[in-house]
């Protein structure tokens, strides 16, 4: 059973929380997106891309049980790992529950500059598009 | 306070030190002089020299490309002062502000586009009589190269619009009307809602030339209903160089870009290239950076006169203006006597050349503008070669209009 | 320096002192920061400024219309500004520069005019495979509308131009080379007079996106004898939202505008409107006055140290930086390896993201840019993402470029 | 007999020397310009019309003897009043006398800014016409 979306975001805050350096929270991140894996279909499909200016993300989803799975995939090590983490957050989740998640955490683990809308890395547009599938569900 | 702004943010009722004002402005602080050629473009308040200088010093880069913590602030930076932008105008979302060269520039954006997206041969693009320059040439440039007809809405002796006229102009051919909200050259302010209302009623999307209503009442896109709606920032305190044009997304959105270049595409290729959405498909190549983050200080600084406050204060001063003049001056004859009108009096004295009047003026260190102030079309209807134009800011006082009085006084005897 | 300027001004033989500039840049000087980000935009000095606050604290007023001191002082200064950078690109006639809102704009106005003016369907427009988007989309919009096309000098496997492909793209139907001087992704430094010289035989005009050029070396438009010529203000420590667009009076003055507005017109009636010659033609509206002002001084501070002595300087210091890359990290690719380049140096680490570079040097205050730089048929080419790109100006240092190295090496590490 | 174009300058000169204020320099502009008149055709042609942004110059002129008539007319008083005293020192000259002449005469009589070329009042245009037309007869 996994732990609730809040209970895995106290745990990643915590986790972070541990980090002295920058060095060390950045070589979490990149261990996470080294251990990110995808189905081969999701790097073929020019509909699943979202674009940054800086670097692709690919996201498709499954419902399964009221809970969405969140299959995604990244071209740089950095934004995999901060993919992986969104998903370990955001994944296997019911619509609700996504919905309810106030993004602030991204602030208080330190990276939500990479998350801004003004950086065109791919993420804001991924945990928009997490959140518009969601409320699509949600409103049914 | 104008009828024509119903939703205009909550009166503030302290009121304004406007002696403290004038020290907030170098210009006019430092000077003897008089300055009163505001419409053409204002005075800078220092909080504009030090954001820029704010900028320089901290936060420099270019934007939104960038993965380094100096561009990502100048990013963020950049774009917080669209933000102050839309929300000084009241646009629902502020991607529907985009950033220009000035008031020209956003109209030949919108003509070049609008023109490629919209007009056919025989079309009709609707203007006034009393438009700037900067509201004719660009739809006459568009409208030759398309085949389309300009049609003009006549001018009232008073100098206001005959809006008898406007059922007979307005028809199924008719795809835009871009009409001017304050004159530039007669303070008229025109009854804009109304217009756009009427418009709007028969399909006709509406633009709205603001230059000389940003800088002197506050705006509202959302109340009056305007489809697009530009204006400059160096003639509401702010830098040169830069300017906006807002339009509502369900219309902005679908046209081509103008200018083709960096940060508007999506993708380009040889073969094919793809456009970006709002706000950045209009905004190709870097943009004027310490501009716009300058302009927004000068915004907040505006909002804390309160545009409410401006624009009583401009209209108070200016309505004492042309109330003196036609008291005490009977050789003077005001151009546009319209019943609304803002910053702006026009007016010849008899006999003499609008010119010979600017010059005697300068001398005695006031400073107006002279000519057809880019309003050929307008100076034609009303026969004459130009105007001696004052336009007052909320920064000029009571006492400055008194030394004027004076000085024209010995300007016409001069003449005599 | 380069041998590609044979006529530069002479050459000043008291050296600089490189340090004491660096501390007229308070971005530069107060900071622990390595910016090596100059090829998007550079920093700036303090003499911008100061003339930007002289202005406005005594001189400010639009310009061209007023009879008003005032008036006349802005545009004495303005119009001064744009004699200094008639002479800082040598000029035959200062009237033959126009103010622009950068190089984007510069190219839009000349792709826009020059395709009114000249261009046929089955035409065709010369550009190269690294051309930034600025010098790629206009020509591809105003090719769409005329039905005209696109052909493309390749780029070798080295980042420089393939020569021999020349003649075999020229021919009748080419109306016009559109090429950059210095690439911004590569560094490359095309031989620009070389490739005038063969385009002018075939009766073929040449435009040149000098926007990586004006910055790194003495420019004079003569001596190349280039018929447009394109650069913006802020990549050479000037202000945003200014760029020249320089060009030929025969070839420029009949072309019709790009924008239509105040000052540009001779006379406007509905019926027909009537425009000035050069400059004021492609000037529409009230210019970026106290950018052009400012440009001015930021050029007299250049010029002040000398073109020939920052080309010297940014060449030592890129090719050190490029050499030393070579030799201590084999794991590194550089990318564009052209004999003569300036400034840029553009790399990859095998096998890793540029993002990923970009972002852990930027966690230690090395700001560099990576993606595609605005160049995505150039990385097409080359196969690659992007890349991460170093791109040095003057007020860098050795130092600087050994605590990149530092700096890089941990990154490489924290990558493995 | 006309005195010499150098007499000319010099006496107007001596004339500005003795104002003591901006406003007799002026009454002395203006009253040269009310006593200026020129022939009907003038402003009838347009092909004779110097456009300035601000007022109009109207100018033509005639060969007599070598020595070039010229005649201007204009409609502010001050501009009329600088186009009489242009007409004083520059009609009824050789094209060799016009050449010579150095226009910082202006300068000195303090009245230089409305003949500045930034000022769009035609006096500019007008005095590089008078020296245009000079040179053409003076090329032959
Ligand atoms: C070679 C080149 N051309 C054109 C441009 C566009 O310049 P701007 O963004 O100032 O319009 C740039 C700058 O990014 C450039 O490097
Ligand atoms: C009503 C009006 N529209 C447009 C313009 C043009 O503005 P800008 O010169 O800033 O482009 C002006 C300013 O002169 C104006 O007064």
């Amino acid at each position: 059973m996994n732990s609730s979306i809040d209970e895995t975001v106290e745990q990643l805050e915590a986790d972070f929380a541990m980090f002295d350096s920058w060095e060390e929270k950045y070589e979490y991140v990149m261990d996470l997106g080294r251990n990110l894996n995808w189905p081969d279909h999701l790097e073929q499909r020019e509909d699943l891309l979202i674009q940054g200016c800086q670097s692709k993300v690919w996201l498709d989803h499954e419902m399964q049980e009221n809970k969405i799975i969140f299959y995604a995939a990244s071209e740089a090590l950095i934004v995999k790992g901060l993919v992986a983490m969104l998903l370990n957050i955001y994944s296997n989740r019911s619509p609700e529950e996504i919905l309810r998640l106030q993004p602030d955490f991204l602030d208080r683990i330190g990276l939500s500059q990479h998350l801004s809308p003004t950086r065109s890395n791919g993420l804001h547009s991924m945990l928009a598009t997490i959140k518009r599938i969601a409320l699509a569900y949600y409103t049914g | 306070m104008s009828q024509l702004n119903p939703i205009a943010a909550p009166f503030t009722t302290a009121p304004v030190d406007w002696n403290a004002i004038r020290a907030d402005f170098p210009l006019i602080a430092g000077h003897d002089l008089i300055y009163f050629d505001n419409a053409a473009s204002s005075q800078k308040p220092k909080v504009l020299l030090e954001a820029m200088e704010n900028m320089v010093t901290t936060s420099y880069a270019n934007v939104h490309r960038g993965v380094h913590r100096l561009s990502q602030q100048a990013t963020d930076q950049y774009e917080a002062a669209r933000k102050t932008v839309a929300k000084f105008i009241n646009a629902a979302d502020e991607a529907e502000v985009v950033f220009t060269g000035g008031t020209t520039d956003s109209i030949n954006t919108l003509a070049f586009s609008f023109g490629e997206a919209h007009i056919q041969p025989g079309d009709e693009i609707l203007l006034s009589g009393m438009e700037h320059h900067a509201n004719i040439v660009p739809w006459q440039l568009m409208a030759e190269r398309k085949g389309a007809h300009i049609k003009v809405i006549p001018v009232l002796e008073n100098g206001s619009l005959d809006l008898e006229a406007l059922d007979a102009l307005m028809g199924p051919k008719t795809k835009l009307l871009s009409l001017v909200w304050v004159s530039n050259s007669l303070g008229t302010v025109n009854p804009i809602p109304y217009l756009i209302q009427k418009a709007h009623a028969y399909g006709i999307p509406v633009m709205v030339d603001a230059a000389q209503a940003a800088p002197h009442m506050p705006i509202d896109v959302q109340a009056i209903d305007c489809d697009f709606l530009a204006f400059s920032a160096h003639k509401m305190c702010g830098p040169t160089g830069l300017g906006v044009l807002y339009g509502k997304r369900h219309l902005f959105e679908p046209l081509p870009p103008y200018r083709g270049g960096g940060d508007m595409i999506d993708r380009v290729r040889f073969e094919k290239t793809t456009f970006q959405g709002l706000p950045f498909r209009f905004e190709a190549g870097t943009p004027h950076i310490l501009g716009a983050v300058a302009f927004a200080s000068v915004l907040s600084y505006l909002s804390n006169i309160g545009m409410q406050q401006i624009e009583a204060r401009e209209r108070q001063l200016s309505n004492s203006f042309r109330q003196q003049l036609q008291l005490n001056f009977p050789e003077v004859n005001a151009i546009g006597t319209a019943a609304d009108s803002v910053s702006v009096v026009s007016f010849l004295v008899q006999g003499r050349h609008p010119m010979d009047v600017g010059v005697l003026l300068d001398n005695q260190n006031i400073a107006v503008r002279t000519g057809h102030h880019c309003c050929q079309p307008l100076m034609e209807r009303f026969g004459i070669p130009g105007t001696v134009r004052a336009s007052l800011a909320f920064y000029n006082t009571e006492e400055e209009i008194e030394r004027f009085f004076v000085a024209l006084r010995k300007t016409i005897q001069l003449l005599r």
